[in-house]
């Protein structure tokens, strides 16, 4: 039972980690060619965050059951291998759900087979760890990953046609949707989860001052 | 690469008036006068001479420092006898004179030019001397006091003190007792001022007040007429503190180093030469205290760990 | 009030305020022959900098804190960037944008590594490319308000005449007045000189990152000439045409984004001219100084390093 | 045929300079950039992967479905598993051969083998209608470029986290909105994104 809890607070941790404190992207500075060149409209960014999740979800649970076998060397090509594996169905899932979203990013869906925070995700983390924490690791970094997304893309969206998710994913226009901006965006983003963790360690160390 | 002249041109608070006379300050006989001292013998020898000027209290007004201890550490100097005249029994003596002034001197003394109207004036000549290994440069009013001291036995009582600056309608010098408050000395001058420097117009610092005394090194009263504050910016790399430096130092990239918060000493090149003349701070148009940053970055890499800077 | 009590040369801020002056002189002709659009302009886009530049420190120190007049600079140099007949907003939005994203990151003047009119111009050419780059014809008759809407017939600027390989109708020499087609302030060459003679007296630009600009430029445009004709006329039509006698003069020499050796700034001033000659000729826009100074800026740092090595390798050790 | 190599490298150092122009790759980037010894073995790395990933991409892009969701779904796994197998086969070489060698530099070489410039190579090549050579100068040149972006990024560092900027912008954030400016002054090539 108390495990239980604990593993519960644990698993809460690593998300909360994954989604905001640590994000893959604007504090890991990982797979940002998704976010830079290709989030400019909010069905983008969802169709993105989406493939994210299936591709390195199963992924990952298969990297943690049989990471520790493989030997060092082979662990990297493997890894990708594996979330090569698991990209086909995500794209027929993501095909379901948002018809020709996967057709008109064109390569950017395609390289989400290799985008660096998958790959951390999939190579570093996985083998080392319980499922559970595999597992809540795993979402929170997809949260983290649609949550950038989502915001970069909204703010575009927003400067080059005044409305929401009204864009068909694809049809890039206008200098906003230039990865310039999307670079500035987040780094703006990047200041701003910076700013949260310094209060949050200020608070901490009130905490442990009292 | 192309020439620059090192140092910077400044213009002279002092120079103009060194050429006026020089009035004895009349009056205020309060302070005690020291008495005549005794010497062992008559005849002029080394430790005549040094115990002269121990007992005289000879203080060096280029540097503040008691000419007694620079005498003996020269003479006891690791390269052997050094400049100091007979009192260690120098080999060569010279006089360095700035611009065209005072070459009174006769053949037997070699004279070396600086020019007065650069600063460091004295960084040149020194080079020059370092060459003929170790050496010290003694003031005139020191050398004055010297002679006093031998030839009859006085203590040093009295230097030399300029008065100038825009405050100041007429600038002047006058030989004043040491110990004399700035005040009696500005006494006479008329004209509003609201700041008064004592020391140098690079390094000097303003007088907390008018009634500090004057001592052996005060050389020059700089009376301004007001106290401007200037605001400091981040450096806009003009690179004009590179050509000040007469040390061959490159203080922006020094001051980039120690910002850096990850100083390397093996990129902090000659900064163990700095004389700490402050021209790069005088020449910096951002108003960058350069100079401590490089002495800092000197006492980094004598100390010698590696990411101290951080 | 501390040491030094003397200083030599003019300070930061001085050097700022001449650039300033500069600028503003440079805003006469315009003003004399649009009226007071080009006044409207430059005062809106300023107003717009300092307001950004106040709510930076009031976002980080809490209370209004501007000791520099940088903002001014970059507001100015933007109007001189952006055609007479461009809606007003136009710079204001560009330079808003530059003194947010590319300044205020970095801190107060001297910190940032890119020149922020010039990401100001880029940004504007990015973002609305026709606003930017239609110019009116000054010959045909025009009402231009100082605010509002304007009647004009648009021309084509020499630079783009050039950028699709034909010759401009007009004469170099007349190129010299002002009387082109062009941005509010990169028409008038001579004033350009004029205003240039003065900041290098002043010293508060340097002369060497101008004349090996110049020089990079002269001498591509002599050997790979755009345009069928003799190779001085190609030079004549490539210095005159387009920001490139003004981006030598006001945006190479900010000595804050320039190398700070000697042999370092001639370095750069060299490769700015050749980006901005390569910008010209394969670029997407006939308007290129912007993006050649940001590229150029970018390497600053690594020149800056090699020719450090190089003072103090081979440099004077000591006097 | 060496002219239009020589092209395509100067195409992607220069106007289509994925790293800087379209932030792939970019996390190896400026991990490169952190530690300036380590720019030359990464970017002779990204070099070799990348012609590798080329070749492949040259010779299976015919084989594999063009269109529709097949396409989408199956083209980059297959690419993917073959960028797996070149980096095991290299990593299995040196590992057996030279060892040593191979302990001080297996973290760089599979952040370089792996990563979305190598593999974005081929996609790039196939809408460019690159031949063999073209493809070949192309992933030469991504590696130069590769070495330039690091080295920029690392020239950009220090005024990065200068001590005269917002605390919350020290560091990544600044050098994100750097490389933003950067990719902005290419952007005055194209006119627009390069892909």
């Amino acid at each position: 039972m108390r495990d239980k809890r604990f593993i519960r607070r644990a698993a809460g941790t690593i998300f909360a980690n994954g989604f905001l404190f640590r994000n893959p992207v604007v504090i890991g500075a990982l797979g940002m060619y998704q976010v830079v060149s290709a989030c400019y409209s909010l069905k983008n960014a969802a169709a993105l965050s989406l493939l994210f999740l299936l591709t390195a979800m199963p992924a990952g649970l298969v990297m943690c059951l049989i990471g520790m076998a493989l030997p060092d060397w082979s662990r990297p090509g493997a890894a990708l291998a594996v979330s090569a594996m698991f990209y086909i169905p995500a794209v027929y899932i993501l095909e379901a759900v948002l018809p020709g979203a996967a057709g008109s990013l064109g390569f950017a869906a395609a390289l989400m087979v290799c985008n660096s925070a998958v790959y951390s995700r999939v190579e570093e983390y996985a083998p080392s760890h319980v499922a559970a924490a595999v597992v809540a690791d795993i979402a929170g970094n997809s949260a983290g990953f649609a949550a950038a997304a989502c915001v970069t893309a909204a703010v575009r969206e927003l400067w080059l046609s005044g409305g929401l998710w009204g864009r068909q994913a694809g049809d890039a226009a206008g200098g906003f949707s230039y990865p310039f901006a999307g670079f500035m965006i987040l780094g703006i983003l990047a200041a701003l989860v910076q700013w949260i963790n310094s209060r949050r360690r200020e608070k901490y160390a009130e905490k442990k001052g009292r | 690469m192309w020439k620059v002249p090192h140092g910077v041109k400044l213009e002279q608070m002092k120079r103009p008036s060194l050429e006026k006379p020089i009035a004895a300050l009349t009056g205020n006989d309060k302070k005690q006068e020291r008495g005549i001292f005794k010497l062992p013998e008559k005849k002029v020898s080394s430790p005549l001479i040094l115990s002269a000027v121990g007992q005289a209290g000879i203080t060096d007004e280029t540097d503040g420092r008691r000419l007694y201890d620079k005498l003996v550490l020269l003479k006891s100097g690791k390269t052997g006898l050094g400049y100091a005249a007979r009192a260690c029994g120098a080999k060569k003596t010279a006089a360095i004179v700035g611009g065209s002034a005072g070459c009174g001197a006769d053949g037997k003394v070699r004279v070396i030019r600086a020019d007065p109207s650069r600063y460091p004036a004295l960084a040149p000549a020194e080079c020059e001397l370092k060459r003929c290994g170790s050496y010290a440069v003694i003031g005139a009013q020191a050398c004055a006091a010297v002679y006093d001291a031998v030839k009859n036995r006085k203590p040093q009582s009295e230097t030399v003190v300029t008065v100038a600056g825009d405050g100041a309608p007429d600038w002047f010098n006058c030989r004043v007792k040491i110990g004399t408050p700035i005040s009696e000395v500005l006494g006479a001058l008329r004209g509003d001022y609201s700041a008064v420097v004592t020391g140098s117009s690079v390094k000097g610092k303003a007088a907390k007040d008018l009634s500090e005394p004057v001592r052996a090194d005060t050389r020059l009263l700089l009376v301004l007429k007001k106290a401007k504050a200037r605001s400091v910016f981040p450096c806009i790399g003009c690179g004009r503190c590179t050509a000040a430096c007469t040390q061959g130092i490159v203080p922006w990239a020094v001051l980039k180093e120690m910002e850096s918060g990850r100083a390397d000493i093996l990129r902090l090149p000659n900064v163990q030469r700095c004389i700490g003349c402050a021209a790069c701070n005088v020449a910096c148009p951002s108003c960058i205290d350069l100079c401590a940053a490089v002495q800092k970055a000197g006492r980094l890499k004598k100390s010698g760990d590696i990411y101290a800077g951080a | 009030m501390c040491a030094p009590y003397v200083k030599s040369g003019p300070s930061a801020s001085a050097m700022l305020n001449q650039t300033l002056a500069a600028l503003a002189a440079m805003l006469i002709v315009p003003t004399v022959r649009y009226g007071a659009r080009p006044a409207a302009m430059a005062v809106m886009a300023v107003l717009t900098c300092a307001a950004c530049e106040a709510f930076c420190s009031l976002m980080r120190y809490g209370k209004i804190r501007i000791d520099d007049s940088s903002f001014a600079v970059t507001g100015l140099t933007a109007v001189m960037l952006t055609p007479v007949n461009a809606p007003v907003w136009l710079p204001c939005a560009a330079c808003a944008a530059a003194q947010l994203a590319a300044k205020a990151p970095f801190g107060r003047y001297g910190r940032p590594p890119f020149n922020i009119a010039a990401v100001a111009g880029a940004f504007a050419a990015l973002c609305w490319p026709s606003e930017s780059f239609t110019y009116m014809d000054p010959a045909k008759p025009f009402t231009l308000l100082p605010f509002g809407a304007c009647e004009y017939t648009a021309a084509v600027s020499p630079a783009a005449v050039l950028k699709n390989g034909l010759k401009p109708d007009v004469q170099p020499l007349d190129m010299l007045w002002g009387t082109g087609v062009g941005a509010i302030g990169t028409t008038a060459a001579l004033v350009i000189a004029a205003c240039g003679l003065f900041l290098f007296i002043r010293r508060a630009a340097s002369l060497e990152t101008t004349v090996s600009f110049l020089l990079v430029c002269a001498l591509l445009a002599a050997f790979f000439p755009r345009i069928a004709c003799s190779p001085l006329t190609s030079v004549k039509y490539e210095l005159l045409s387009g920001s490139l006698l003004f981006c030598s003069v006001f945006m190479v020499t900010d000595p804050s984004t320039s190398p700070k050796t000697f042999a370092g700034r001639c370095v750069y001033g060299a490769l700015a001219g050749g980006l901005l000659m390569a910008v010209r000729y394969f670029g997407a826009f006939g308007q290129g100084a912007c993006f050649a100074v940001l590229l150029a800026d970018a390497a600053v740092p690594l020149i800056d390093n090699f020719s450090f090595k190089t003072v103090t390798v081979f440099g004077r050790r000591s006097v | 045929m060496f002219y239009s190599m020589m092209f395509a490298a100067l195409l992607a150092v220069s106007a289509e300079n994925m790293f800087l122009s379209a932030g792939m790759g970019f996390s190896r980037v400026l991990r490169a950039a952190r530690s300036p010894r380590g720019i030359g073995p990464a970017s002779l790395f990204v070099t070799f992967f990348s012609f590798c990933s080329s070749v492949e991409g040259y010779f299976l892009f015919p084989l594999l479905p063009a269109e529709g969701e097949k396409a989408a779904a199956l083209r980059p796994a297959v690419l993917a598993c073959a960028a797996a197998v070149t980096y095991m086969a290299a990593a299995f070489v040196l590992k057996s051969f030279f060892p040593g060698f191979y302990e001080k530099n297996s973290r760089t070489m599979q952040l370089s083998a792996i990563n979305t410039a190598v593999l974005a190579i081929p996609y790039v090549q196939n809408s460019k209608g690159f031949g063999l050579a073209q493809s070949a100068g192309f992933a030469l040149g991504s590696g130069l470029a590769f070495f330039i972006a690091s080295a920029l990024a690392a020239g950009g560092a220090p005024s990065c986290e200068n001590p005269d900027m917002p605390k919350a912008f020290r560091g990544l954030p600044a050098s994100l909105i750097y490389v933003g400016i950067l990719s902005m002054g290419l952007a005055g090539f194209t006119g627009g994104p390069a892909f």
